[in-house]
């Protein structure tokens, strides 16, 4: 391996260096701009990234740390998962002399750094757009699913709002997640939409759920009468969203390609013994579509571009470590 | 007594539909609207369309576990065609359709020529279309602006005709997949029903030798079934993509299961016992329509599963446990 | 011989299928150390019968007492217990797919309540053996899988399994229709044994010269109801007469045979397989030839030649005086070759299907036009076969499963007179088929065969003496005889038969 | 030339995973470390519970798609059982077994009492667990700290003992799940060919009407296959639970097509070409060894599925391709 230009061994070209991403889910777009991300990071700090993952297999998760510790990895990160699942083989690794950066996932263990997309934040930036643009008082559907951890926090702000601001009514819940999720959400939005024809606003704080409710907004072509609020962003929600009758109002979202790139600069740190803090916040932000329409913003190209705080995460650099130029983040 | 039994076996099914049917516009009466009607046969086209296609490998004895992962990468290739390789929906169309056949016809070779038993061959079939879907992708999902691997982003976009046979609606009321969908069941209710190709499918169910030694190429037979039920599956992928918009790699998931589920229900449907397309269109709607209905109803999403599930079972006792049969 | 308290006495049985009344208040009794027999046509109900008396329909009216004391059966279990041992009509339904030959042999030691837990294959061999070596099995391979035997291989299999049980009634229903001659007596010395020995036996039989010979009393089922009974000395007219009523006493044929004379079918030095002789046969228009021979003489293996199914190593057949060479059974169909297989269950019919889709199953190009079905046409030319055949059946329409097997037997056949043919083939088309239907279907071919011809393949003389214009000997695959029928010599011809070498 | 087809038909699979095993070991030799050994095992454990037990029904020509949420429903109910009743593990463990049986039982029950076909019997029993799981918990992920319907919080845990069972070692090397999966492989290839059970079930799948009238209560064995389907299937679930120590209600998700996956592929070790439990465990270690080969030469996850299939497939033409049968 060639080395880097002033960085502390081994990334000074001693050996090469092998990490693990280990992975609860690999689809959807979020997992997948993440993955680019780290992907990138990785390549330019000269890092083999050996990627483990099955879509939704807790045990399997657990197991492919094991698998990482036998073939005696530099480095390892956790990308979502359980906890109570996860917080063991974690352990394990440490134990075997492997550091491990977690993301997403609370591992309970003081010497694994957690970096984390702040959902609650993420929540209650687009009901906060909610509450201005309806003025504290929306019939709102609501489209989310219990027992998904990001959704699950998400769901905290949406239960405090619904607090704070009495008029703010949770008319109805749905949401599914069958594949395709955004066909099968909109069938189930449709038929909500008829049982409750006074609802004026939706919040899917995913933004394949979003999807789906946009979709059902135009079959009913109620797409005037009703807006939406959703989490995530991503070329095809742009492309929807500044559409000029387009109902989907913000959305609020992090860069997950970003996010990928902190976590191999975490784990690379890590490998080179250098001290990180503990915690590290990526904080979203809200884009609303007046303003994507305001800026012509038509893919996330121009979104980062726009956006610099978005595209680049100023967090874990150093000077030795290369950051991509091209602008994914 | 015997009479009634007779009866129930053979209305049952559609007996408690139309209780269902009344019961929900009772409840809700926007359920009875024509919008929701169409919103109801819409959110079953695809799911529908497999049901007929996997109910010609059930007809000659077989089975088909490709069908829901056929759908998925013909959603990868048509978007794959229009959004990375920029080239016109018709192409998109004429590969999937094509992948459909081909995929068909492995299966109908691996189970007739090669002997595989049909849900072992099927089943590394899916697997391998499963892989296979994500490839040209990498793992991603396909749509305008997605970056590629030489880093540029795709062009491509969805043709607007091609949106329309997903999207668009005829009298601006029937969407263009429940037209497709209707065509389809027509033709196929009257192929299996009417015509002598039916016949024999259906006779090579009951007794594949008996109807070899009446002279029948009974390999050409099978081989067709699955080759039919890989071309509708594509069918159906084609719509999928058309609907979504987007090559999205999780699209193929609960297909499967559900177009099973429906063509299993189809045999209950009129008591007959045994794959039918009608059967099949009105296990799909009856599910559709069951699952709008309590959405309607604000049931929360996690007892519908259940309820589906009670139904389903409770129609079954009815249709076959009420009939008595030696062993 | 005998006791005077029946060991079994069935009183007033009765069972329906649905609206089928298949018996009603059907009396027997049964002795000790005595050969009962009991006929009936076809769908009389004597299978059914059978199935009451040995616990496998447990919902039946009527009482039935063993030794003097009522018993009811839940399950065949029950009635194996009270030494009741079955051979069912059905081979198929006497063996099991996944086992082997010894295991099948062994059955009860397998699966009995008292069957050891640990399934030990050296003694399951070992006891497969013992009871191989009563019906003169030893020469089986006790392992490799019963799929890879004959049919009467089965059969004898399940005798032999039947008999080691030591019943005190042994019931067997239609056990020669699908075993030679030969194994045939050997059976039947195995049940003069057995009767001696104070068992009691209940036969059932199509063929009314083994009743005649071996019975000792015939009771007879007539449409579901009790016939009455016949005591030696029986005669098989007496039988006939009770079963079905009168019969015409001979056949005949309906038309002048001296114009018809055409050569249909001619085989040149055909040579099937590698080890056999070549075959030459010459068959006329008009003409019903039988071919006989024992199991296992290579029968089957020419028709199914003739008809396309198998290749053969050199010769010619020829067709009209055409050289024809059939790649397979569609080109044999369409050069108007036809032939109704034997083991109609396992190679003819379709069970879910109606009669109507049965017959007109080989020749839907004709009943559709661009492969729409003509329905209509299906319907009128399958009520005309079950007409002149005398199908017995609620209507085109019925599910040819709730057929008898004698009725079901004439579908078949009717499948294949349907269509104009040159030569129709019939392997073993009388097997299980009753006295009164094998006579329909004679008569039938008798009446119709003008410009066509029938080959029909059997292992049954009187069978074939009654219906056929020529008679050929097959063994070991050669042809040793081939005479008018009216000219043979019966006693040479079963010499014939079974000559060696 | 024919022994050599009646070798490959045999022992073609084994010499596949031999080559698969010696390969990958080459190129990564930390491939062939114990501690990886036990890797592949752990990972397979569930799936590999799940296909023995649906081994059982494929023996009586039946099947069993209520395996996968089966034992993603033991999960819910022994989370549930600690986690807010607050009960001691071995409630959990006793309740989900006794869930176990009581759904195979009405698996049976409808499959031998009330006719149903096997397919439509579990697949609606499929459906009615998945939704009866959702329903104590109203669709959450049921672990400690959740917030209960009265408001307040959940206090109970997962218990050292149960975790053990799904997270221990036993000599700080093998993990009790593996251990478990092994006894339980030992029991069942014993019961299935040493015990006249076996034998019976077996007779039973290749003509039922046959040992029906050889006196053996057919229909009580049935039921059994599909109560002890049931039973192992609980028995994985509390497994499941135990390894990822939370009631996460989207567990079930791929088991039952990976485990019919493994079971059928059973059918190509040693070419017996039928349901066993020595071919379930060999297919299920298999593609376990796979996939983690795969993982380690770092192919990308997306192609995985793929190489899968193709080797699935070409297993299967060997296996069944080159024995000739008569039709
Ligand atoms: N499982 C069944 N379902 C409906 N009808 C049946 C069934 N079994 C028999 N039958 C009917 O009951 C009657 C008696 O049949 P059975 O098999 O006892 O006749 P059999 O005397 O044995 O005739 P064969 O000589 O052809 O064997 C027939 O009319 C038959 O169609
Ligand atoms: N299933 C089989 N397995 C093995 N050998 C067979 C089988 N069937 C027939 N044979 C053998 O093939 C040869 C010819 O059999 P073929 O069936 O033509 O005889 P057949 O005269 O028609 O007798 P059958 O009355 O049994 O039909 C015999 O040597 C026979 O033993
Ligand atoms: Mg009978
Ligand atoms: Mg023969």
């Amino acid at each position: 391996a060639k080395g880097l230009k002033g960085a502390p061994p081994p990334f000074n070209g001693s050996r090469t260096i092998r990490v693990a991403l280990i992975r609860q889910m690999t689809e959807g777009e979020f997992m997948q701009t993440y993955r680019a991300g780290a992907q990138i990071q990785a390549n330019l700090l000269g890092i083999k990234l050996i990627v483990f993952g099955k879509s939704m297999d807790n045990q399997a998760e657990a197991n492919f740390v094991y698998e990482a510790i036998n073939m005696k990895v530099d480095g390892i990160i956790i990308d979502h998962g359980l906890s109570e699942t996860m917080m063991k083989p974690a352990a394990d690794a440490i134990k075997a002399g492997i550091p491990v950066v977690a993301f997403d996932v609370d591992l309970k263990n003081p010497k694994i750094p957690q970096i984390s997309q702040d959902d609650e934040l993420l929540g209650m930036l687009a009901l906060k757009q909610m509450v201005k643009d309806f003025h504290g008082k929306a019939n709102v559907g609501y489209v989310s699913i219990a027992g998904i951890l990001p959704l699950d926090k998400r769901d905290k702000s949406w239960q405090k709002i619904k607090k704070e601001y009495p008029g703010i009514k949770e008319i109805v819940k749905t949401g599914t997640l069958e594949s395709p999720i955004a066909s099968k959400n909109a069938d189930q939005v449709k038929a909500v939409l008829l049982a409750h024809p006074e609802i004026n606003a939706f919040f899917a704080p995913y933004d394949e759920l979003g999807k789906g409710v946009v979709q059902a907004l135009r079959e009913a072509e109620k797409q005037d009468k009703v807006k939406v609020y959703t989490a995530d962003i991503s070329t095809q929600d742009i492309r929807e969203m500044i559409k000029p009758d387009s109902p989907w109002a913000a959305t609020a979202a992090t860069n997950p390609a970003s996010i990928g790139a902190v976590s191999v600069r975490a784990i690379a740190l890590k490998i080179a013994g250098i001290k990180i803090p503990h915690k590290i916040l990526i904080p979203p932000m809200l884009f609303t579509a007046k303003e994507l329409r305001r800026l012509k913003i038509k893919n996330m190209k121009q979104l980062r571009k726009k956006f610099p705080k978005f595209n680049s995460v100023n967090l874990l650099n150093y000077p030795w470590i290369p950051v991509d130029k091209k602008g994914l983040f | 007594m015997e009479k009634f039994v007779a009866f129930a076996i053979k209305y049952g099914f559609l007996i408690v539909m139309a209780g269902s049917f009344l019961g929900f516009g009772l409840l809700e009466p926007s359920f009875w609207s024509w919008s929701n009607m169409f919103s109801i046969l819409l959110g079953v086209t695809i799911v529908g369309i497999l049901a007929l296609g996997v109910t010609f490998t059930l007809i000659v004895d077989g089975f088909d576990l490709s069908i829901g992962s056929t759908a998925a990468i013909c959603v990868m290739i048509s978007s794959y065609v229009m959004v990375v390789l920029n080239l016109n929906y018709i192409y998109a169309i004429l590969l999937s359709v094509l992948l459909g056949v081909t995929i068909g016809l492995v299966n109908g070779l691996l189970i007739v020529k090669a002997k595989i038993p049909d849900l072992l061959a099927t089943l590394g079939m899916m697997f391998l279309i499963q892989g296979l879907q994500l490839i040209p992708s990498a793992g991603m999902s396909i749509g305008t602006g997605m970056m590629l691997a030489n880093g540029s982003e795709a062009k491509g976009e969805f043709a607007q005709q091609f949106l329309f046979l997903g999207q668009g609606r005829l009298f601006n009321l029937i969407p263009i997949p429940v037209i497709v969908f209707a065509i389809l069941a027509i033709i196929i209710y009257f192929i299996l029903q009417y015509t002598k190709w039916g016949r024999i499918l259906y006779a090579i169910g009951g007794n594949e030798k008996a109807v070899k030694l009446a002279g029948v190429s009974v390999e050409r037979y099978k081989i067709a079934a699955y080759v039919l039920s890989g071309t509708i599956s594509s069918i159906a992928g084609v719509l999928l993509a058309a609907r979504i918009g987007r090559g999205d790699v999780t699209s193929g998931g609960g297909l499967l299961l559900d177009a099973v589920a429906a063509a299993l229900i189809g045999y209950a449907v009129l008591g007959v016992k045994k794959p039918n397309a009608l059967g099949s269109v009105v296990g799909v709607i009856f599910i559709g329509m069951l699952l709008n209905g309590l959405t309607m109803l604000s049931l929360p999403y996690y007892t519908q599963d259940f309820i589906k599930g009670v139904v389903l079972v409770a129609a079954l006792i009815f249709t076959f446990g009420l009939s008595k049969s030696e062993i | 011989m005998k006791d005077k308290q029946p060991i079994i006495k069935a009183i007033n049985i009765s069972k329906s299928f649905g609206v089928t009344k298949a018996l009603s208040k059907v009396n027997f009794d049964f002795h000790k150390g005595e050969i009962f027999s009991i006929v009936g046509a076809n769908g009389a109900g004597k299978s059914t019968f059978i199935k009451i008396l040995c616990g496998y329909y447990a919902d039946y009216e009527g009482e039935i007492y063993i030794d003097g004391k009522l018993t009811k059966f839940q399950s065949p279990r029950d009635a194996y217990e009270a030494g009741i041992q079955v051979v069912h009509q059905s081979i198929e339904q006497g063996i099991v797919q996944n086992m082997s030959v010894a295991e099948n042999l062994a059955l009860e030691m397998i699966v009995s309540p008292e069957a050891p837990f640990i399934y030990e294959k050296k003694k399951i061999i070992q006891r497969a053996k013992e009871i191989a070596r009563k019906m003169d099995l030893e020469y089986l391979d006790m392992e490799q899988n019963i799929q890879d035997i004959t049919q009467s291989q089965k059969q004898m299999i399940i005798i032999a399994r039947a008999l080691a049980r030591k019943p005190k009634l042994l019931i067997l229903d239609e056990p020669t229709s699908s075993i030679s001659d030969r194994e045939a007596s050997m059976l039947f010395e195995t049940l003069y044994r057995l009767r001696d020995e104070g068992v009691s036996i209940l036969f059932i039989s199509h063929y009314l010269a083994e009743i005649k010979k071996i019975s000792n009393r015939v009771g007879v089922i007539r449409d579901g109801k009790f016939g009455g009974l016949l005591y030696q000395p029986l005669e098989i007219s007496q039988i006939v007469k009770k079963m079905v009523g009168n019969l015409q006493s001979v056949l005949e044929r309906s038309y002048d045979k001296k114009n018809t004379k055409k050569l249909v079918l001619e085989l040149k030095n055909l040579v099937i397989d590698g080890s056999s002789e070549p075959i030459n046969m010459k068959i006329y228009s008009g003409e019903i030839i039988g071919l006989i021979g024992l199991i296992g003489a290579g029968k089957t293996e020419l028709a199914e030649t003739l008809f396309g199914i198998r290749n053969s190593i050199s010769g010619e057949i020829k067709l009209n005086g055409k050289s024809v060479n059939f790649k397979n059974i569609h080109q044999a169909i369409k050069q108007g070759i036809h032939m109704v297989p034997e083991n109609r269950t396992v190679n003819a019919i379709i069970p879910e299907e109606s009669i109507k889709n049965n017959i007109t199953l080989p020749f839907l190009n004709f009943f559709s036009k661009y492969g729409v079905l003509l329905e209509k046409n299906e319907i009128k030319a399958s009520k005309k076969m079950i007409h002149e055949m005398g199908i017995k059946c609620e209507g085109y329409n019925a599910l040819i499963e709730s057929l008898s097997g004698g009725n079901q037997q004439k579908v078949v056949v009717a499948r294949w007179l349907l269509m104009k043919h040159n030569i129709v083939i019939l392997d073993e088309p009388f097997q299980g088929v009753d006295i009164k239907s094998r006579r329909d279907m004679s008569q039938y071919l008798m009446e119709n065969t003008k410009e066509s011809s029938v080959l029909m393949i059997s292992s049954d003389i009187d069978e074939l003496i009654d219906v056929t214009d020529r008679i050929m000997v097959m063994n070991k695959g050669r042809i040793l005889s081939d005479e008018r029928t009216s000219q043979i010599d019966r006693d040479k011809l079963l010499s014939l038969i079974t000559q060696e070498g």
